[in-house]
């Protein structure tokens, strides 16, 4: 019992920090190492660590399915969207350069957001099987 | 010297080679499905080295671009294996998933007894 | 130095790949598993590969491990000895392996900067990721924008394999009805 | 519309992928139905134009993201692709009218949307890997296109379904595993991705290292013949074929190995070249034989299954006997041959299953016994098996007489005139299956199931129609099938002006 509850307490005190980290990883993706898959399967683990110590339905409530399935399909969206805009603006598809005045600026800003759209897709997906699998248990 | 390293060279394709053998064996030799899945991923996570370690240069970096370093290894490999990497692991969820369906209708994740339930499957 | 790092790990990677092969607690297969992912992830350190270690890191050690044993829980943990010989799959498993060496027997030796591969395209994203993209970590411009669109096929992949999972687990269990009983129900129901 | 025009090719993998994430919000089945027949319509009407367009201009080719090959991944659209393109599409759209209600009678009613999905995603991965120009890029979408195929399998009514989707994941995996090898190889023989740029390459690269692009060509074509189910690599196919709902079994079978066949082809003589192909290692023999026996152990299968979805898979893997025995001849009437087969067999081959699909639909069973008489209670269904049926075995007036033509006429300008004995022989093997069936159906008094059953709606009748129609329709008008496939044999062997 003792344990148990210096794990909890463990845990609670490192999830702001493993969400930092996986914030960290995601937007510092650019310049060293780390992305979107990353950072996505990093915040799936976060949740997953906090379902085990604490149980899956205060995991729930701090996440809950039907958020996490409206995900799924959200970042593949988001992703693919880039690419259309991209199109939409006179480029090939998924030509970022041409969502900034300056090609650069706009390959920036594309990757960003193609990265954002697989970290949700990714982290989502992560989450999402992982409950699947939890829920068949009972 | 030079014949050490040469050794050492060839050394690593052959281990990658048994690496990517053996998770092909478990793939087929066995008939326990979770353990089927294990040597898949074995199998496809060998290939990486297939890609990666050719290309690797020695003296090289990670290919961030940064002034103070002037070789670096390819990035290519790096960005086709981190495809592959996803895929193994959605395949092998999705299988895992099928697993538990055919425990939950058959009572077992032994292929060979469910083949003799089956018949021919 | 490299090279012998290297030729180390692999060998212990073989090493676990054999206890692997053994074990028939699949709970120890897991287990195992695992630090054959942690033991790849090192190799790819030491490879320069630091976005794939990560992956592989944070992938086969980590998510993997999770889902393996969340179906661990729901079926058995042992594994049986197979009836069948297994003499064909290692029949199999050899065959490919002799052509995996005769093929690999002609290919430049390790590190070597003169390989083909280090000479045609991966070179162009070297040079031109940070004036294209202004992005320093070229594994990033290059997933994300040269070979951008692979990577929006492997994100549809995990959506592909999440939705399956979902499809496949969720609702009520269904203990296995037979096609014939489905036809019997169809017939009194006409 | 100029944006549009100018971007085809992208907008072929784009909308149905598009739409299957839009049927992944939708919750209600027809939703899902509307998106994935809006999705699935679309894309022939793109792949018509594209086909017109290099018919007219030649190799279209766009590049994603703007990045030049091989820097960048390329969409590269050529007769052959724009051929294969069409028939998927075409496929797919055409068994969208059935769907509704047959997967609203197999599919549990909230999971139908997602089951559109994957129909989708399915669709996508397979129309992905056949417009790409870039091998790695085949890669990614042979998985979403396998991954969504394993599930559709895995939706199946029975417990088989089950067993079935997960052997085929496994062999799947091993095969796309092989691929990947495969491309390994070539990447380090060459250091391109781009399919175009590699053939370029390839032969430099086979002076100086020659195994390495050999063991490419072995891993190649290994992976994928367990991909095609190419004989005895096929044992997944039956029972993935058997386990999966009507639809899926109907849209898999007109155009999932037919994908497959098409990256075979597209290896061996657009990347390869005939020269390494079928002069450095015995591929082609091994093919032939392969082939051969398929054309015969698999049709003698079939003759024996009691389950007639088991019975039309076995068949299956006999006609891609007959594509690869096509490919293995290596010249121009042959690969004609195979070519045009690919076509012949989708549209014979879905048709089959379609009205196999609507007897399950009526009476919940596709086994042989059940459908004892059912051919005076589903006259029209039947009369579709029977056509579809005909044009297996190859009889005059059907699609499959002309594909085994040009196959009897290019094992003879080989001079291997045992072959077209081969050819015959295997055909009447097919006409004991098919007969089998039909003696059931229309000479037997009808099963308990098969007595109270009728017709289905015009809405299931009419894509069965349509596909009966073209099965005797390309029987006699060739132009546009074997016309087009004589063109790409031509184009693919370096001879005459084909584009």
């Amino acid at each position: 019992m003792r344990l148990d509850a210096i794990l909890r307490v463990v845990v609670k005190l490192m999830l702001p920090f493993m969400l930092l980290f996986s914030l960290y990883v995601q937007f510092h993706g650019e310049l060293g190492p780390g992305g979107g898959f990353q950072a996505g399967v990093i915040a799936a683990g976060m949740v997953i660590l906090y379902a085990l110590i604490f149980g899956v339905r205060e995991a729930k409530r701090l996440v809950p399915q039907a958020l996490v399935e409206r995900l799924v399909p959200l970042g593949v969206l988001i992703y693919l969207g880039t690419g259309l805009v991209a199109m939409l603006l006179g480029g090939n598809y998924l030509d970022y350069s041409t969502l900034a005045h300056d090609s650069r600026h706009g390959q920036e800003y594309g990757i960003m957001a193609v990265e954002l759209g697989v970290l949700i897709t990714v982290s989502s997906s992560m989450l999402a099987i992982f409950y699947a699998f939890v829920e068949r248990g009972r | 010297m030079e014949t050490i390293g040469k050794l050492v060279a060839h050394y690593n394709y052959v281990v990658t080679i048994f690496l990517m053998v053996a998770g092909l064996y478990i793939v087929i030799a066995r008939s326990n499905m979770i353990k089927k899945l294990v040597g898949l991923s074995l199998f496809q996570t060998s290939v990486y080295l297939l890609y990666i370690e050719p290309g690797k240069i020695i003296g090289g970096t990670a290919p961030i671009i940064d002034p103070a370093f002037k070789v670096y290894s390819n990035p290519l490999p790096h960005v086709l294996i981190l495809t592959a990497i996803v895929v193994g692991i959605a395949t092998v969820a999705l299988g895992l998933a099928l697993v538990v369906r055919i425990y939950e209708a058959y009572g077992t994740i032994e292929e060979d007894e469910i083949f003799e339930t089956e018949g021919e499957a | 130095m490299e090279t012998f790092i290297n030729a180390v790990l692999l060998t212990l990677l073989a090493a676990v790949t054999i206890a692997i092969a053994r074990q028939r607690n699949l709970f120890g297969v897991v287990i195992l598993a695992g630090i054959y992912s942690f033991l790849m992830a090192s190799v790819l350190l030491v490879l320069d590969a630091v976005d794939v270690a990560m992956t592989e890191a944070s992938v086969g050690a980590g998510v993997s491990t999770v889902f393996m044993l969340g179906a661990l829980h729901l079926t058995r943990t042992l594994e049986q000895r197979p009836h069948y010989s297994a003499f064909v799959p290692l029949l199999v498993a050899v065959g490919v392996g002799a052509a995996l060496i005769w093929g690999t027997i002609g290919l430049p030796p390790f590190g070597t900067p003169d390989a083909v591969i280090h000479k045609h395209v991966a070179p162009v994203y070297l040079a031109d990721s940070l004036k294209d993209t202004l992005v320093p970590n070229v594994v990033t411009s290059t997933l994300a924008s040269y070979r951008g669109y692979d990577t929006l096929g492997e994100t549809t992949v995990v959506f592909t394999a999440a939705m399956g999972v979902m499809l496949l687990l969720r609702g009520r269990r269904r203990k296995g009805a037979g096609g014939d009983e489905r036809a019997k129900s169809k017939g009194e129901q006409l | 519309m100029k944006l549009v025009a100018a971007n085809l090719p992208a907008l072929q993998v784009l909308i149905p992928l598009v739409g299957a994430l839009l049927a992944a919000f939708a919750r209600r089945g027809a939703t899902g139905w509307a998106i994935a027949l809006v999705a699935s319509w679309l894309a022939p009407v793109i792949s018509i134009t594209m086909l017109l367009r290099v018919l007219e201009g030649g190799v279209i080719s766009y590049h994603l993201g703007g990045w030049a090959p091989p820097i960048g991944i390329e969409y590269r659209v050529d007769l052959l692709n724009a051929f294969v393109l069409v028939i998927v599409s075409t496929i797919g759209a055409v068994v969208m009218p059935f769907a509704r209600r047959s997967v609203a009678d197999e599919i549990d009613g909230d999971k139908q949307s997602w089951f559109y999905a994957m129909y989708l995603l399915c669709l996508a991965g397979l129309l992905g890997i056949s417009v790409t120009g870039d091998a790695f890029n085949i890669f990614v979408f042979l998985e979403i296109s396998s991954l969504s195929s394993y599930v559709l399998v895995a939706m199946g009514r029975s417990r088989r379904s089950l067993l079935a989707a997960f052997q085929y994941l496994i062999v799947g995996t091993i095969g796309a595993t092989f691929y990947v090898i495969g491309i390994g190889f070539l990447y380090l023989a060459t250091g391109s991705l781009n399919i175009a740029d590699i053939a370029v390459r390839l032969g430099p690269a086979m002076a100086e290292t020659p195994r390495p692009v050999l063991a490419a060509l072995a891993f190649l074509t290994v992976g994928i013949s367990l991909k095609l189910a190419l004989f005895p690599l096929h044992v997944w196919l039956p029972g993935a074929y058997a386990g999966a709902p009507s639809l899926a079994t109907a849209f898999l079978a007109g155009t999932s190995t037919k994908v497959a066949i098409y990256v075979l082809i597209r290896l061996f003589f657009s990347v390869f070249g005939v020269g390494i192909t079928f002069n450095a290692l015995p591929v082609g023999e091994v093919l032939l034989v392969l082939s051969v026996a398929a054309m015969f152990i698999a049709s003698l299968s079939a003759v024996s299954q009691g389950d007639v979805k088991r019975l039309l898979a076995y068949s299956s893997v006999a006609q891609v006997g007959y594509i690869t025995l096509g490919i293995s001849l290596a010249n121009v009437s042959g690969l004609t041959g195979g070519i045009v087969h690919i076509f012949n067999h989708a549209i014979m081959k879905t048709a089959l299953f379609l009205s196999l699909g609507a007897i399950v639909y009526r009476t919940g069973s596709a086994g042989l016994s059940d459908l004892a008489g059912i051919g005076r209670r589903m006259p029209l269904t039947m009369a579709v098996f029977v056509i579809g049926g005909a044009g297996l075995i190859g009889v005059p007036g059907t699609a499959g007489f002309i594909s085994k033509w040009y196959l009897a006429v290019g094992a003879l300008e080989r001079g291997w005139w045992p072959l077209v004995f081969l050819i015959v022989a295997s055909s009447l093997i097919a006409v004991l299956y098919i007969g089998r069936v039909v003696e059931v159906a229309w000479f037997r008094e009808p099963s308990a199931v098969a007595a109270k059953a009728t017709d289905p709606p015009l809405s299931m009748l009419l894509p069965m129609f349509v596909l009966a129609a073209a099965t005797l329709y390309f029987g006699f008008e060739t132009q546009a099938s074997a016309g087009l496939a004589g063109r790409i044999a031509e184009g693919l062997l370096g001879i005459g002006s084909a584009r």
